[in-house]
């Protein structure tokens, strides 16, 4: 297939994508272009949109997508994908609430590594029993959202004596909320294992090549588990956020963040096929996409619209957003 | 943010709920509507698609867009959610009321802005709908039933069961042979009663949460010809189930007045906004208190059906505890 | 098919002339002219990167001529694609076959021209099968029909090709089909390939055939006529009746064989040290338990016909395959039996030979693809720096002479010579002690071929041990000490090769067959 | 380690190697390609038939299970075959929604005075076709992945949906179609006959048409369909309005069933369709897996939530009982010698 392949795109986008490959991330450019934009139209529908209030409620609900997707974008960088970041996110937020009642501050740590040995877990069934990402997930997140409702038959909520242990994330710092600081360390953290270890390089190899990968004796198993820890981390992160910031939540909380977090991911600019995309491309599509949820209620567009609104937009910036040059087939 | 305490000129009446594609919900959208027309004050409507952090992070949109210039009457998502919600209201001087949900331990009280929280007796809903499903049994008091619950982990559904137990505890005669979850949702009531009749065909009634499963627990009657012989009930006052009711299907329902919560939410926030509501006077019982549902039955069916379904009725929201039956934790 | 034998051969049923191809950074075709006669078999044979598959290529459409013309049977074509070539009965067999891996014989054969077999819109099993077994008769091959190609070995896929484009020509009415065969044979063992020229000949009798390969021994024994191509030119043809290899090896290369391409004066003596230690290693069903040792800048090549084995012994020694009896021991250290991962670790380097798929991330930069094995030399406080990674990639690209805009620049964009040299560049940065090379100039234009000899010369005399497969056996003399002859699994002979007093190919293919 | 070729190879060995009659009739069960799929199915009936001690496999019970397996088997054999092209399609539920609409419009209710009868059949037909050609030409023409067009317009068609219809729901009068949804022949239920109808009807169409033979030539590699002469774009359009099709079906035999049309009856139908696919033995890598893959797949799933409630488990575990069993189910069936690296 190979010289074939290159006769037939080789030729035509080859000479485009050689322009393309001269840019260190060609389609972050889109998506930050894309994220003034947007926000330049909502600002002009209302001046109260780019108040240093609202940029803080824009970021701050940006921060909760951006958790999830972070670690759903390693996921998709090896070229699997993760679904059950909802039931993971839904397991911790609860257990968190409960637990932090009795073990204080090591809830922190606690449920960290339970998101770590969830990824684990979702890396071994894909690596040793070599079931499909999107089923194994698919799968896990389900047993997770039923430990969910065990753990939390009803809403739980931390009692306000014990609100102190939550201060973390409720507090501020110079005037800026903490979460958007919590959120930029892991996005430093994950941005930072992604360019500069080896094993998050080799993310990027393994995605975009797994076999030559193998060959080259990149340990691709232990790659991908590593990739999947990432993901489980970044939904743990996310459910401990949740519950820290409204003290309690329910069981469902995580539900609603399966397909939003894939969507911010590819919004970014990540490809589904896995190799290409990173962290500041997570950071964007996670910004879009609460700038556009948030943007829509500031100018006052009818409930009734909002969610066909963006659906047309994330297609719309996909459509800009994704590097066709990377990937010869699109499915 | 709070600009103008005491004047409510350009203030804009917010009301946060669920979704918009459920009557009950719609409803309190309806009704903050006509309360909007009413006073000539401009109208919002939020929707929390399920998800509390859309909730939360949309109340925070609303107060930048208002400039802080509002008032709410909130459903929030899960109980949860008051906490964050009650902090941005207090920073940005916004006078609000909760509906339904909230934390126990979380007190009215503490908090200068939120005016009040009110709630339904959801026990006393569920209780209320079991025992009129006993009395209709072939032998009244006596008999097996299924159950269709909400959504597990939902307060209402919990807090309905819990009622039905009650119920149960005052009946032994009558035996609960096996329950199920079905989401609110009237498929998963509709497939969920199918297999159950398998598994228990001599049943004497069912138990539904909520009137979605209801209608749907109807339908599989229907398909096995037990429509009328085996009597149900439900809960939310849908239209569909009123008609149940007249043909004797269902037993009851409880219907919860959307429009009228909506208008009484907004009305006290108003006033406490205007000043004409001193909301550090007023006594803690005030602050957070059930109002009834509105219990119907084949005898009241077709006076509710006049009053609330045809027409919304022009309420009268000089007395803001008109209704009031009971202090909320 | 109906006038067999009523034509003469010197009727032309398919000529180029004056074609010219450029790819960026290189002229593959100059004013190229080539006639194609009914009912013959033409080689056609040259260099790597002489140009041979971009004039075939220009033949189905595959890519466009820059200029020049292509007539058939008198009245000027100029085909779009494949799938419109074969409307004009021009068909062709890609070295790496153009079969959709999950469909059946059945189906593949047909596909894309199926409304013969049609009835009220479905199609006829019966009719489809007969049909296809009948071609499968004629290509002996045995598989079912209904088996999917991802389960027929490559000979019978490419027999299946073979008959597709018999088929096709007969669909589409063409009195002389072309048929060309891309280096066919590179894939097959000694009975397949004798069972393709029978077919071959077979089908003489109602087309025309273009065979390329670089054993030209095949060539001068099963083709009426050889044309030969140097440097994207036409250089001569000459029949294939008494032509003699030696003066076609000569055409090719413009020289007589002499040491210097080879850079044999360059060759240094093997050190002392023992790299590689193979202890009777065997793989049940590949080849027979096999011991050998390579030394300290030593260069062995392993030759023998594929089929012979010698792929998997180096699979083995690599770690992508999983031998069932011996070890191997790298500077006295034994090797994790099947991992990839551990030979690696180890320090043994796999060149392998189709670098676009199993050697690059065509995704990625250049310079991310030089560096991936050496991310964690390029730390700083454990943190990989990227000066250093840039640093690095600088280096290598230069020393390898990679033409390429940028170190940014995506690897799928570069030419096959230079994706080749950075496949090269990857592994020489990674400082292997033992570099296993899998045809390393296949693909390659001739400037880039200099380079790599160039290049493997310099490893060897900074101590690395080399194990190599070529092309061609001219190739594996001149460039190695010593050379392991293989033959249907079996080790059969070693042979010295030391500068100056090199073996001739004759010999060894005497061993060979 | 992961795979390697080798490995791969001896597995193949070792099938061939089994001989005996046991083994031969393993074979001939190979070869309706759903052989793990049928033994997953025994497995699951087993347990719940020894769990309710007979009673799972009572008539009325199979007669339960084959109706309510009806419409998720429509659906999947909808799914699937956009996922045997490589691709995948999330807008099932809002062009589900869109097409409830239209019922409840258009068919006899309460609220209005239309009726078209039978005629609504190829409304929703075309509702739903027409949003699978949207799918197919956003997927072609701006050359996004189907994951995220077809995402985004589940979300724009649920949207208007919700807004034309508002919260009402619609109370369906219409007798004609409950009853062919609702009825039986011979004790099986209708919907199970129609269900089993379309996926002989999609399973003849892959097998014995061309367009089928090119689907599965995209989904084993769309460079070389296209080499070979394959359409790509037209015939992945074609297949996206083919599942549109399925959909609208599956919408109007939902809300008639329940005899009321509301936008949201289709909701919280995506995942157990896909879930059902997977199970069926359809490789979500596309080219691999047919029409009685997908339908077997939904019976699976429903044989076992059904068996879930006949038993009385917990509601609480339902949901992991259902991860457990996806995971196993293709643990057990897929065919990873087919699918090279797992991804
Ligand atoms: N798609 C392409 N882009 C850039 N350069 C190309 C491309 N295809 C071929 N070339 C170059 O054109 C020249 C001729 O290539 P071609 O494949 O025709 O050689 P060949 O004679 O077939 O070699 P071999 O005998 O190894 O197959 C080579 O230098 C090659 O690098
Ligand atoms: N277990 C592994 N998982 C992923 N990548 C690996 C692993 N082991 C090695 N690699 C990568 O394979 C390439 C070659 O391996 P190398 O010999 O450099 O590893 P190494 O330096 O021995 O590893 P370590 O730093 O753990 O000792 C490098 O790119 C390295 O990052
Ligand atoms: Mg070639
Ligand atoms: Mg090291």
């Amino acid at each position: 297939m190979t010289e074939k392949k290159t006769a037939v795109a080789g030729e035509g986008p080859g000479t485009a994508a050689a322009r393309r490959g001269r840019l260190r991330i060609p389609t972050l450019s889109y998506a930050v272009a894309l994220l003034f934009l947007v926000g330049l139209v909502f600002s002009l529908g209302n001046g109260n949109f780019i108040t240093g209030y609202n940029l803080s409620t824009i970021i701050s609900y940006a921060v909760l997508l951006l958790l999830v997707g972070l670690g759903q974008m390693c996921a998709i960088l090896v070229g699997g994908i993760d679904l059950s970041v909802g039931g993971v996110m839904s397991f911790v937020s609860v257990s968190f609430v409960i637990v932090v009642q009795v073990i204080g501050y090591w809830a922190y740590p606690l449920f960290i590594l339970v998101g770590i040995l969830v990824g684990y877990l979702n890396g071994i069934l894909l690596t040793r029993i070599r079931i499909p990402s999107f089923i194994a997930t698919l799968g896990t997140g389900g047993i997770f959202m039923s430990l969910a409702m065990i753990v939390a038959p009803v809403p739980v909520n931390v009692p306000t004596p014990k609100w102190g242990y939550l201060d973390i994330f409720n507090g501020t710092f110079l005037g800026i909320s903490n979460v958007i600081f919590i959120g930029l360390l892991v996005f430093l953290l994950y941005f930072a294992i992604l360019r500069f270890t080896a094993v998050g390089r080799n993310i990027y190899y393994v995605g975009s090549n797994i076999k030559m990968s193998w060959m080259s004796g990149i340990n691709i198993a232990r790659t991908r588990n590593f990739a999947f820890i990432l993901s489980g981390t970044g939904a743990a992160l996310a459910g401990i956020m949740v519950s820290a910031v409204q003290y309690g939540c329910n069981p469902y909380v995580g539900s609603s963040y399966i397909l939003p977090s894939i969507a911010a991911v590819v919004v970014g600019g990540t490809a589904l096929t896995g190799g290409t995309g990173g962290a500041f491309n997570t950071l964007f599509g996670a910004l879009i996409m609460s700038v556009l949820q948030n943007g829509m209620n500031v100018v006052g567009v009818d409930q009734y619209f909002q969610q066909s609104i963006l659906g047309m937009m994330i297609i719309v910036s996909v459509a800009l957003t994704f590097d066709r040059s990377k990937t010869p087939v699109i499915k | 943010a709070g600009q103008g305490e005491g004047n409510t000129a350009g203030t804009t009446l917010v009301t946060s709920i669920r979704g918009l594609d459920n009557p009950y919900h719609a409803n309190y959208a309806v009704g903050a509507k006509a309360l909007g027309e009413l006073l000539k004050l401009p109208v919002d409507v939020l929707s929390t698609e399920g998800n509390s952090q859309k909730g939360i992070s949309d109340v925070r949109a609303e107060v930048a867009k208002t400039g802080g210039n509002m008032v709410l009457s909130i459903d929030p998502n899960q109980a949860p959610d008051v906490v964050p919600i009650a902090k941005i209201l207090e920073d940005a001087k916004v006078y609000w009321v909760n509906w339904w949900n909230k934390p126990d331990d979380v007190k009215v009280t503490t908090y200068k802005y939120w005016v009040a929280n009110i709630t339904f007796d959801s026990v006393g809903t569920g209780y209320f709908n079991a025992t009129q499903l006993f009395k209709a049994f072939k032998t009244p008091g006596k008999g097996k039933i299924i159950a269709l619950q909400g959504q597990l982990a939902n307060n209402a559904a919990v807090g309905r069961f819990q009622g039905l137990q009650k119920a149960l505890k005052e009946n032994p005669d009558v035996e609960l042979v096996q329950w199920e979850a079905g989401d609110w949702d009237r498929t998963k009531g509709y497939n969920l009663t199918k297999s159950m009749l398998v598994a228990h065909p001599d049943i004497d009634g069912i138990w539904s949460a909520n009137d979605e499963m209801a209608m749907g627990a109807l339908q599989a009657l229907k398909e096995k010809g037990l429509d009328g012989k085996i009597p149900l009930t439900g809960t939310d006052g849908i239209p569909e189930i009123f008609d149940a009711i007249k043909a004797g299907y269902v037993t009851s329902t409880v219907m919860q007045d959307a429009k009228y919560q909506s208008q009484l939410g907004l009305s006290m926030a108003l006033a406490a906004k205007s000043g004409k509501l001193n909301v550090a006077s007023m006594p803690a019982n005030h602050r957070s208190f059930m109002i009834p549902g509105t219990q119907v039955t084949r005898e009241n069916v077709d006076k509710v059906v006049n009053e609330f379904i045809k027409n919304t009725p022009k309420y009268d929201l000089s007395d803001f505890f008109s209704r009031w039956v009971a202090e909320a934790p | 098919m109906n006038d067999i034998g009523s034509s003469t051969n010197s009727e032309v049923t398919l000529a180029l002339t004056g074609v010219s191809k450029v790819f960026p950074g290189v002229v593959a075709l100059d004013k190229v002219d080539f006639s194609l006669h009914s009912h013959e078999i033409v080689g056609l044979v040259g260099e790597n990167g002489a140009g041979k598959s971009t004039l075939m290529k220009i033949m189905i459409g595959v890519s466009q001529p820059d200029e020049g013309t292509i007539s058939r049977d008198g009245i000027l074509i100029s085909p779009k694609d494949p799938s419109d070539a074969i409307r004009h009965g021009i068909g062709m067999v890609f070295q790496e076959g153009t079969l959709v891996p999950n469909l059946s014989i059945m189906r593949n054969l047909f596909l894309c021209h199926e409304p013969g077999f049609q009835k009220l819109g479905f199609l006829s099993r019966r009719a489809m099968r007969e049909a296809a077994s009948r071609l499968m008769e004629e290509v002996k091959v045995s598989a079912d029909v209904e088996t999917s190609i991802s389960d027929v070995s490559p000979a019978e896929r490419q027999m299946v090709e073979i008959a597709r484009l018999l088929w096709l020509s007969r669909l589409y009415g063409q009195k002389h089909p072309v048929l060309i065969l891309d280096e066919p044979t590179t894939v097959l063992n000694d009975g397949e390939r004798t069972i393709l020229f029978d077919i071959l000949r077979n089908i003489k009798k109602e087309a025309s055939v273009i065979l390329i390969s670089h054993r030209l021994q095949e060539i001068v024994e099963n083709t009426d006529r050889i044309v030969v191509l140097k440097d994207g030119k036409n250089v001569t043809e000459l029949p294939s009746a008494n032509a003699r290899i030696s003066e076609i090896e000569q055409l090719m290369v413009g020289h007589t064989f002499s040491a210097d391409r080879y850079r044999e004066d360059e060759q240094t003596p093997a050190g002392a040290e023992e790299v590689l230690r193979v202890e009777n290693l065997g793989r049940r069903g590949a080849f027979e338990p096999i011991s050998f040792v390579i030394r300290k800048g030593e260069i062995v090549s392993l030759v023998g016909l594929v089929g012979s084995g010698k792929e998997e012994v180096c699979r083995c020694i690599n770690g992508l395959e999983n031998a069932d009896t011996g070890a191997v021991f790298l500077k006295g250290k034994k090797l994790l039996m099947g991992s990839p991962n551990g030979a690696v670790r180890a320090g043994v380097g796999h060149i392998p030979i189709d670098r676009r798929n199993d050697g690059l991330a065509l995704g990625m930069s250049v310079a991310e693809n030089v560096n991936l094995l050496v991310m964690n030399r390029l730390k700083v406080w454990g943190f990989v720096s990227p000066p250093r990674e840039r640093k690095n990639a600088k280096v290598w690209v230069e020393e390898c002479r990679i033409k390429t805009p940028s170190l940014g620049t995506m690897c799928a964009n570069l030419s096959g010579g230079n994706q080749q040299k950075t496949v090269i560049a990857k592994w020489l940065s990674s400082k292997v002690s033992l570099l296993i090379l899998d045809h390393p100039t296949r693909g390659v234009d001739v400037g880039a071929k200099e380079e790599i000899f160039r290049l493997i010369r310099k490893l060897a005399r900074e101590g690395i041990a080399m194990l190599i497969m070529s092309d061609t056996l001219e190739e594996d003399i001149g460039l190695s000490n010593r050379m392991l002859i293989m033959k249907d699994g079996r080790f059969v002979k070693e042979m010295a090769c030391p500068p100056g007093k090199k073996p001739g190919p004759r010999d060894i293919i005497d061993a060979i067959v | 380690m992961t795979l390697e070729g080798g490995a791969r190879k001896s597995v193949m060995v070792a099938n061939g190697n089994v001989s005996g009659p046991l083994a031969r009739a393993w074979r001939g069960l190979q070869k309706t390609g759903v052989a793990g799929q049928i033994v997953c199915l025994v497995i699951v009936m087993s347990i719940f038939a020894i769990g309710t001690r007979g009673k799972y496999l009572s008539w009325d019970n199979l007669q339960v299970i084959l109706s309510l397996a009806g419409i998720p088997a429509i659906l999947a054999i909808g799914v699937h075959q956009t996922i045997v092209l490589g691709g995948i399609d999330l807008s099932v539920e809002g062009v589900a929604g869109m097409c409830i609409v239209f019922v409840g419009l258009l068919l006899k209710n309460k609220l209005n005075t239309n009726d078209v009868g039978l005629w609504i059949v190829p409304v929703v037909m075309g509702a739903g076709g027409i949003a699978g050609f949207l799918n197919g030409l956003v997927i072609t023409r701006l050359r996004i992945p189907s994951f995220i067009s077809t995402l985004g317009l589940s979300w724009i068609l649920a949207g208007i949906a919700v807004y034309i219809n508002k919260a009402t729901t619609v109370p369906l009068l219409d007798t004609q179609i409950q009853g062919i949804v609702n009825g039986s022949f011979l004790g099986i239920p209708f919907i199970a006959l129609i269900a089993l109808g379309l996926a002989l009807l999609m399973q003849t169409v892959q097998d014995k048409t061309r367009f089928g033979g090119y689907v599965y030539a995209i989904g084993g590699d769309e460079q070389l369909a296209q080499q070979a002469g394959v359409r790509v774009n037209r015939i992945k359009i074609m297949v996206f309005v083919i599942a549109g099709v399925f959909y609208g079906l599956t919408a109007l035999a939902l809300c008639t069933q329940l005899g009321s049309a509301h936008p949201r009856t289709g909701s919280n139908i995506l995942f157990p369709a896909i879930t059902a696919v997977a199970v069926g033995g359809v490789a979500l890598t596309g080219g691999i897996g047919g029409a009685k893959n997908a339908a077997l797949g939904a019976l699976i799933v429903t044989a076992l939530n059904e068996g879930l409630v006949l038993m009385s488990v917990s509601p609480y575990v339902q949901q992991a009982v259902n991860g457990i069993v996806l995971i196993a189910a293709v643990a057990l069936t897929i065919d990873r010698r087919k699918l090279g690296f797992i991804k």
